[in-house]
This record gives C-alpha cells, structure tokens and sequence, in this order.
C-alpha cells in the first residue's frame, strides 16, 4: 500500500475528552486539508472552546490522537505548525500595541514577509500603534490579536469566537483574512454559533452537542 | 518523679489522633452518599417552560 | 527566518520585561521597600534597644529578604496567565524551560538585585556589626538566586489558581528553609570567628543544581498547572 | 493475562474499587485495633520501667513507630504519585492523595509525643533542634500537599500538582533520618534497627515492632477508607454511586 | 408651564466624556420612554461601554445631566431603578449558580413573583442550579448574568453586549426577555454591533461614531 | 418586598462569605498558617537561641501577625473587583460603606481570629514567657480589628490596579505603625512590670473610631478606585 502525496494537514481519529471523568466532547473523527476551513458549531457549552484548546496542546485528550501533516507532533513541531486565538488576549496592558507585537513575533516567530506596522493597518489599528494595550476597546483588543495572526508563520489556525466584540467591519475583515490566509495554502477551525456569516471558502461543518 | 501524666497524654494524643483519622473519611462517604441520593431524588424530569412568565 | 532561535525568544522576552519595568518604574523598587519596612518595623517594635537589634540584625535582614522574595514571587508567573500570555509561552517552539529560567532570570535582576544593593543601608538601619556585611552580603548573593529558582516551582504549581498568595508562601517556605538555614548560619559562624566556608560552598552547589534542575520542574509544574 | 496484573487492572474500576476498599478496610482497622491494644498493653504494664528514664519511656512505643511511619507514608505517597504521572494511573492519584491526610496525622503525633516526652527528658517541650525541626517542615509539606490537593478544582490536575510537589518533597527524608547522624543533636541517635542487633534492652523489642505492625495495619486500612471517599466524590455523578447510595438507603 | 404628566424613565441632556481631556462621546441628547428600548450602536472603540458605564454612575460624566423618571437621581435611587449587566459577570467562580443569584438577590433585592430556580429555568439553565459557576462555559456564565436580570426588579437595564457569546436560541432568548420586560413597562439600552438581530419592540436607535 | 434592608444585604453578604469560606476551607487556615511559618523562620534564623528569642518573642508574633494581615489584605475587595462584583455592589441600594463594614468584619472572622487562637501555640514556639501571653492576647484582640479596618481604606484605594501586592504593603504599614507601637509597647511595659493601661487605652479608642470613619472612608476610596 502506498501512502497517500499528501497527507490532511489535521487529522483527530477518535478524539474523545473528559473533565472529572464526564466526557466533553465524545470520540471525534474529522481531518483538514490545505486550503480548508472547518466550522466548528454547537450551543452553549457544547464543548468548542476546549476541542480548540486540546488541538492546541493545551489540555490532554483523554483518548484518540491528533495528526498533522500526517505525523503525531512533537510540542515543538506543534507549535510552529498552529496559531491559536482564544478568548484571552495574551496582551500585556502596560505595552504599547506595537510592543506587544514585538514580543509575540519574538516568541512565535513571523513572516518575514509582513511589517508589523502593516499587520496593523490590515487590522484598522493603523493609528494605534502607540496606545497602550489597556487602552483599547473590547473590539479594538480583539483586532490586535488578529494582527498577531496575520505576522504568524502558522498554517493552520485554531480561532475561538474570532467574530465576538467584532463590528460589522470587524467581521468582514476576519473573512477576508481567512480567505486569503487559505489561498496561500493555510488551513482554519473556527468556532461560532451560527450567528454570523462564516467565511466565503471551502468549508466542512462539524457539530458539537453537549455530552450527556 | 511521677511520669504517668506524661504517659497518659502521650497516649491519649495517639488516639485521639486515630480516631479523628477514622471518623473524619467515614463521615465524607456518608455524605457523599447521602448527596447522591438527594440528586437522584431531583433529577426526575422538570417541565420546560414555553412562554416566559413573572 | 520564521521560527525564532532561543537567543531571539529571550531577547524578545527579556526586551518585553525591561519595557513593562520601565513602564511601572515604581513596581522595581516595591520589594526593596518592603524590605526596608519590615526591618524599620522590627527596630520600632524593639523600641530602639541597640544591643538587641545589633544581635539579631543578619537574621532580621536575611527573613526581610526572604519574605520581599515571597511577596514578589506572586508576579513571576501570575500576570502572564492571566491575560492568556502563559498560553503563547506553551504554544511558543522554543522549549518552555529556557522560557522560564529567562523570566526568573528578569524576575531576579528586577527584584532581587535592587534589595542587595540596599542591605548596607538596612544593615545600618539595625546596627549590623560592619565586618558582617561583607558575609552577609555574598551569603544573600549566592542564596536570592537560588530562592527565585525554587520559588518558580512553587509560583508554576499555583498558577492555576486565583488568589494563591498564601497558599505560595506556604509551598514555598519548606524549601526555602535550608537556605535560609544555611545563610543565617554562615553569618552567625562568621560572627562568632569560625570557618563559614562550608556553608557558602553548599548554597553554592545547591545553586549550581537549582540552575539546571528548577526551569525543568517549573516548565513541568507549569504544564500541570494548565493543563 | 498475569493473574496479578489482571487483578490489578479490575482494581482500576471505580466501582470495583469501592466494593473492594468497603469490604477490606473494617478488617484492616480491626487487625490494626488488636495490634496496638496488644503492644500497648505490654508497652504500658508488662515491660519494666527503664532504669535511666524510669516510666517516661514509655512513650517510646507510640513516638518511634509513629516517626517512621511519618517518614514512610510520604515515601509511598511519593512514590504513587510517581506512577500516577508518568503512567496516568488515575487509582494512584487516588491512593496518593491519600496518603497524605493519614500521614499528617502521623507527623502529629510524632511532634506532639516528642514534645511530651522532652519535657521531663530534656527540661522543655521544644528546641530548634535539627530532627525536631526537619520533621516541622515535614508537616508543612504534607498540609502544602493537602491544600494544594484542594485548591484546584480539575481532580486530576489537582492530584497531579499536588503528587508533583510530592515527589519534590522527598529530598526532605534522608534529611530527617539522618539528621541526629550529621549534625549534633539534642535527639536520640539511632537505637533501632531491622536487621542489625537494636540497642535496647530486648524485652522492648517484640511490643516494639507489635506497635509497629498495629500503625501499619492502621496505615492501610485508612489509606483504603481515604480513597474510597475520594473516589466516590470524583464518580459523584455516575450511576454505579446512584445505586449504591439507594442501596445503602 | 405645567409638567408633563410622565417624565421620560431616562434622560441625558448634553451628555459627554472625556478621557484625558480627550472626547470618547460627543454631547449626546436622549430620552427613553418605559415600553421603548434604545440600541446603541457604533463601531469599535465608538464609546459604547463607556456611555452605559456613565449612565449606571459607576463613570462620572464630564459635562450634561442624567435624570431618571425626572429628577437627577441619588445614588440610591439610582440603584434601585438600574440594572447593569456589563463585560464582567459578577460571579464568584466557587459558588453554585443558584448561590451566586441567591447573593445577589440579596444585594439588589427581586421581584418576589419570581421564585429563583425558575429565573434559572428561563435562561435554560435548569438542572445547573448546583454547577458552580467556574465549571460554565462563556455562553453559560451569560445565561446566569441573564437569570439576574430577570431577578432584578428595576425597570431601567442597561445591558452591554447581551448577545455576545450566545447561541441562537440564546439570542432568541435575549430578545424575548426585553420583549416581555418592556411589556412590563420596562425600558432597556443595549449596545450591539449591528450583527444580530435587534429585538421586536418599540425601538429608538443610537448611533455612536468614535469622537475624532 | 423589592428593595432590600440593610440587614437583609448584610445577611446575605455574610452567608456568601461563609458559604466561599467553607468551600474552600483551607483558605481560613492560611494566614494562620503563613504566620507560623514566620515565626518558625525566625526562631531558624536565631539557630535557637533561647535567651534572645525569648526576648524578641512578643515583637515577632506582633510582626507576623501584621505580615499575615498584610497578605490577606489583597482578598478583602480583590476578588470581588476582578470578576465584577465590586460593580454591583456600588449599584446596590444599600449604602456601600455598609457593604464594606460587613466584609471587613467577615474577612476578619476568618483569617483574623483562628490566628489569634494560635497565639498560645506560637508563643511555646518562641519561648516567650507565659506570664505574658494575657496582655499579647489582648493587645492583639484589640489590634487585629483595627488593622483590618484600616487596611480596608487601602485595600479599596489599590483595588483598581493589578497585582498590587508590595504597593499595598507599602500603603499599609505607615497606618499599621502606631498600632504596632502602642501594642507591642503595651506588651513591653507589661514585661517590665510597668502599667499598660493606656496602651491598651489607646488602641481601645482607635478601634472605636476606626469603626465608624474606615467604611466610610473605604467606600469612598473604592468609588475613587473604580472611576
Ligand atoms: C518534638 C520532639 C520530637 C520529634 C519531632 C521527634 C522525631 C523523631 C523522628 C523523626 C524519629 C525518626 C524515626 C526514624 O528514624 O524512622 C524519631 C526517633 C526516635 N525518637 Fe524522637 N522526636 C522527638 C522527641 C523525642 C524525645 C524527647 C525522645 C526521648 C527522650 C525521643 C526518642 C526517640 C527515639 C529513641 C527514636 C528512635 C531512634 C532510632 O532508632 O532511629 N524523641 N524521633
Ligand atoms: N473548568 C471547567 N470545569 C468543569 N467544567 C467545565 C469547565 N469549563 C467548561 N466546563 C463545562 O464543559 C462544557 C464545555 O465547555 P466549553 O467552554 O468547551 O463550551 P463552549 O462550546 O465553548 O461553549 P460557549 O459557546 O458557551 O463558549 C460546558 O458544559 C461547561 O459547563
Ligand atoms: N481605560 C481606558 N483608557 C484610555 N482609553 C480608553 C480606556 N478604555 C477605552 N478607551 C478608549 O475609549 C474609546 C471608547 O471605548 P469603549 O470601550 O467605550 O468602546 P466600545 O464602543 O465599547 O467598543 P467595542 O465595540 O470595541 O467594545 C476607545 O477608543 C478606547 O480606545
Ligand atoms: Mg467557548
Ligand atoms: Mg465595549
């Protein structure tokens, strides 16, 4: 048998995980290919935020593993292959937004490609650069760790609720981004509740429901 | 020298210790019991509210 | 190049600390002032007695430290939880360890080395014999390092936890006890005309071994700790 | 399957677990009770009072097998949590954690006959003596194991840090023992010994180790009634609790 | 001149706020009718939260007055015709959800017609009345703010971002509560971006543009 | 009825109080706990020198007393701004100084009074002299409440800032200093034989005033704070 060229970027078989011993989510199958986007939905406690954060690497799945790029990662590979947006900012309030740029790129490293200050004005923070991060308004926050996205050299990106505290604008914007981002070969999980309008790309659906 | 109240707090440390060290577990998985019986008692099914109401 | 090398991730790291030092001047001198509180407290609470306060003055001076170096150990790791950047850290593909002994490295040159630059005044707030200063002073040198490396380890276990203040401290004083032992009792063996070498020689080692050791357990803590 | 293994592997089942620990802890305890009356009754009233300490010595059956107790329960508690880590064995977690509460206990009553028999033996209930003062430490690190047990909600996680600051905590054991060996102490040295001829007199040595026997008997079958109730507070939520909690209505 | 027969339930004259002498809003001029909800809409950083912040008294405003049913309010008056459901959910993650309402019951006191495991049922939280509050999701965690509200005799809410976070059915949700509380001779403001649907009442609108 | 009575708000405020406490029981423990440490610290530090220790035994419990109301001062209003209470209750309508005078009050009942129980016990531990425990107990009894009450102010004066821990101990002791003179020179007077009664006098009237001007004063503090 051979092996397939090429291999989905992500790919959970029988991912299954559990708090205090109640399952979360039950054993998941689902992959993703480059140029892909999976919308993650489900209501209320349905278990989205934290099927991104085992993703992740940030919490253990209880049984069932994670591929990508068809190999069981190591952290470090893991880390470079994924960005992560959750509901907290990761900013520091006694920095600038170009500062806390600075020290997110230092640490995860960026594409070489894309200035900082640009990665800010795509974002509409052109302006702000000098404004404490405390500064910012709840949406304001949120454009900022999408600029972060967008100098991360990550192809695939986990984004938790990217469209909440976002204006109509906003949103748009957190459209085009993934288009683009999936054009050049990139791949995302979104979480949503179905309120907004998902992103005009290739696109599979999973379904969470509460466990019972 | 008498020791014996020595003796006899020495010892009386001891079990008392011990029978907070028996007593204390015994009377978690009472209550832990006692809870689960309670629980069972509330979770037969509620009616779903349609229309709100106040 | 898009994955940073160690070098650039404690740069980016170390850049980040001293801008947000800068920011907050104040926050730098805050454990140092604690210090000098708690042995300003001790001299008035001893109501001036100078023989008293001249004998118990190393020791004084060596818990005033002991506590700043609690007290602060709060803001080692709590601040970057909270606001989600610990996160980015286990997300970051440079090994979590070489992130952490970066920060207590900033952490100790932040709030530790403001406080030893300030002992002879402390030392002359009690009237600490002068030739124990230069004991007391390489006894503190070798012993606030080694206190922020085993504090990390207790500052990554809670990290998970809001208000853990207390809880820390009470982690974290069993392992700082020996220290504290070992330092006291350099300068008491000082002060009395014997050889205090052996006990330099132990906090020196122990350092040594809290070097390699600490960022490993911390990073490992850290990983419990978020999981 | 090795028959042991697989006995083992039964163990793991929650519910299994519970019926197993309901059924063997009362004997435990029993044994455990017959053990310590025995050797107590001969510690107190069948051995002769000591010709240097007269009756004060006769602490010594409860205060030494309680000191090693002390020391051994944090050795097997660090060594649960061990296997907890590296394996995930979640019934290690369990008996980890609870390990702890029966071993504070042991300390306490290490500490506080100690103290008691320093007062006439030393003049004072206390001094900043190495032992003494190592095993203080010793009970601060079992309460740090303890409160950081509670104060994280996730159970696992919780087991996790708090066995991992278990094993980090062991350095302090050699530490304690050896203690009244490196630097000189107002305690006493090393009296007893398993193997090797002990130094004192031989009619204190069967009560001695019936003493010994009776703690550890103590010892497990606390450490089954400790886990069974954590165990049965993580399952809270399951139907196997559910039933037992009616049956036992 | 005579007086109307009903002042308006909320009035702002010549509203503004600054931050460090620069403007967030403008000088504003409204009036909110009990059985009208106002939405206040604007983009990112336009100021929203920081004009419901002012109207709750917990920012003092820089130039205008605020009357409430005609009078400029005490604080304690004030109080008891406010219900302020911001960014922050006011629980204390360690109690049980039914406890954290009991408290704060408490503190704003109820409507005694409504018993507080049924406010729970309402916002579809039946069955967690014994969770504790660190154990909900986002979503979740906004249902119980939600139950207090419904809890909450004042007639005035001011509600921030109510949609944020919420499925579907807990937008639907939201909107059936200002309906049958506006009913009730209520009146609400709500921030929103524009993305969701605004609820079925009487409504007035609000445009907050980011002061130059 | 709608609107709540004070003692309605205050029942409730201290039914939650108890009812965190008891969930997290540990916490009641852990100023108590801190404060051995302290002590057990020093009697380390002073190698177990009986005379000296003795002689500096009721300072250091009045000082580790102070360090651990210190500590626990940053959960008095902390936890309560952090997840958005504190909003609440200025929209309550009671009055907030009420508010702020039953917390004050809970908090003091659960980590002031176990360590004012231990006192005994940390006494043994530092040899300090028996005769002397009953005027310390009552010092300290007198003292505790009126460290609580005004660190409240500054409690609420920092509640708006982050990580706040050093910069509250340093607002706070300038206020804790006269009441650590007048208790621990009440308990120095009473080991010399001489009469403390206006010591005690003293501290007796600053709790009475304290009572009634430091909600006061608190509550306007937060109001400023949450600006
Ligand atoms: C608070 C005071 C005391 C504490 C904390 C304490 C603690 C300990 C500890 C930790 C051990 C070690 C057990 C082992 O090696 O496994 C021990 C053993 C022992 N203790 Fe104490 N002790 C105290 C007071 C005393 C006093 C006052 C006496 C007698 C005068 C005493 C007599 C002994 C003896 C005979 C042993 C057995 C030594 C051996 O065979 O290794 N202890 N104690
Ligand atoms: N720390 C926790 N401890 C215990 N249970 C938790 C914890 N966090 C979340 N849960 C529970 O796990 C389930 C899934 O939570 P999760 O946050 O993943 O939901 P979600 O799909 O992101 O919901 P939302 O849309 O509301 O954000 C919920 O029922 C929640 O109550
Ligand atoms: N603490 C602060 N200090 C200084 N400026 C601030 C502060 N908070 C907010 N701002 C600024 O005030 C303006 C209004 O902020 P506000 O939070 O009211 O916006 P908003 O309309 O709620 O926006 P969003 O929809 O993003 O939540 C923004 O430009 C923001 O940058
Ligand atoms: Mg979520
Ligand atoms: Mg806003």
């Amino acid at each position: 048998m051979s092996l397939p060229p090429h291999p989905p970027l992500l790919r959970a078989r029988d991912l299954g995980y559990s708090r205090n011993d109640a399952p979360v989510f039950g054993p998941l199958d689902f992959s993703l290919d480059a140029g892909e986007a999976l919308l993650v939905q489900g209501g209320n406690g349905a278990g989205k935020t934290t099927l991104l954060r085992v993703l992740a690497g940030l919490l253990h799945a209880e049984t069932g593993t994670i591929e990508i790029e068809g190999r069981e990662p190591e952290p470090a590979q893991r880390a470079r292959a994924v960005a992560y947006l959750g509901h907290l900012p990761a900013l520091k309030a006694d920095l600038s937004a170009r500062q806390n740029l600075d020290f997110l790129c230092g640490l995860h490293g960026r594409r070489p490609s894309v200035p900082i200050d640009a990665a800010m004005a795509v974002v509409g923070l052109a302006g702000y650069e000098d404004a404490l991060a405390r500064q910012l308004s709840a949406g304001q926050k949120k454009r900022l760790s999408l600029a972060r996205l967008w100098l991360s050299p990550a192809p695939l990106w986990l984004l938790d609720e990217p469209y909440a505290n976002l204006d109509l604008e906003g949103i748009e914007l957190v459209n085009r981004m993934i288009s683009v981002h999936l054009r050049d070969g990139g791949a995302t999980l979104v979480t949503t509740h179905g309120a907004y309008a998902a992103p005009p790309v290739r696109t599979r659906l999973l379904e969470l429901r509460a466990a019972a | 020298m008498s020791y014996l109240s020595y003796v006899v707090a020495a010892y009386a440390v001891f079990v008392a210790v011990l029978a907070w060290d028996y007593l204390a577990p015994r009377l978690q998985v009472r209550a832990l019991l006692r809870a689960a019986r309670a629980r069972r008692a509330r979770s037969a099914p509620r009616a779903a509210s349609g229309e709100l109401q106040r | 190049m898009t994955s940073p090398s160690l070098s650039a991730a404690a740069r980016a790291l170390l850049l980040r600390d001293l801008r947000l030092l800068w920011r907050r001047r104040g926050d730098a001198l805050q454990p140092l002032l604690f210090a000098v509180l708690v042995v300003v407290l001790f001299a008035l609470a001893l109501g001036g007695d100078r023989r008293l306060l001249g004998a118990i003055a190393p020791y004084a001076i060596w818990v005033a430290a002991l506590l700043a170096g609690l007290l602060a150990l709060d803001s080692l790791f709590r601040g970057d939880a909270e606001d989600g950047s610990l996160e980015q850290w286990l997300l970051a593909p440079v090994p979590l360890a070489w992130l952490v002994a970066v920060r207590v490295f900033s952490h100790w040159l932040t709030t530790s080395l403001p406080l030893l630059l300030a002992v002879p005044l402390l030392g002359e707030l009690l009237y600490l014999p002068r030739d124990q200063l230069g004991v007391l002073l390489l006894g503190l040198g070798l012993g606030t390092p080694l206190l922020g490396l085993l504090g990390a380890v207790v500052a990554a276990l809670t990290v998970g936890m809001k208000r853990s203040g207390i809880l820390m401290a009470l982690l974290a004083l069993p392992l700082y006890v020996p220290v504290l032992v070992f330092g006291a009792g350099g300068v008491a063996a000082a002060g009395q005309g014997l050889d205090a070498g052996s006990a330099w020689l132990l906090l020196g080692a122990g350092l040594a071994v809290a070097l390699v050791l600490a960022p490993l357990a911390a990073a490992a803590a850290l990983r419990i700790a978020l999981d | 399957m090795n028959p042991v293994l697989r006995w083992f592997h039964q163990l793991g089942s929650p519910p299994y677990f519970d019926s197993f620990a309901a059924r063997w802890s009362p004997w435990l305890f029993a044994a455990a009770i017959a053990l310590l009356g025995i050797g107590a009754w001969q510690g107190l009233f069948v051995v002769p009072a000591d010709y240097q300490q007269g009756d004060s010595f006769r602490i010594f059956f409860v205060h030494v097998p309680a000191a090693m107790l002390s020391l051994m329960v944090f050795a097997a508690m660090a060594a649960y949590a061990a296997i907890a880590l590296v394996w995930r064995i979640k019934l290690c977690e369990i008996l980890a954690m609870a390990c702890a509460p029966v071993g504070a206990g042991f300390t306490v009553i290490t500490l506080v006959t100690g103290s008691i028999w320093g007062k006439p033996m030393w003049g004072t209930w206390w001094d900043w003596d190495p032992r003494l003062t190592t095993e203080l430490i010793l009970l601060f690190l079992y309460l740090g194991v303890i409160a950081l047990y509670g104060a994280i909600d996730d159970r696992r996680n919780a087991a996790r840090a708090a066995g991992f600051l278990a094993i980090v905590g062991v350095v302090l054991l050699p530490i304690i023992k050896y203690s009244v060996v490196w630097w000189n102490s107002l305690h006493q040295g090393q009296t007893i010994s398993l193997l090797g001829e002990s130094k004192i007199d031989p009619s204190m040595v069967a009560p001695f180790w019936i003493m010994y026997a009776g703690m550890l008997c103590w010892f497990l079958a606390s450490l089954l009634q400790r886990a069974r109730a954590d165990n049965l507070r993580r399952e809270s939520g399951k139907d196997w609790v559910a039933k037992l909690s009616g049956g036992e209505a």
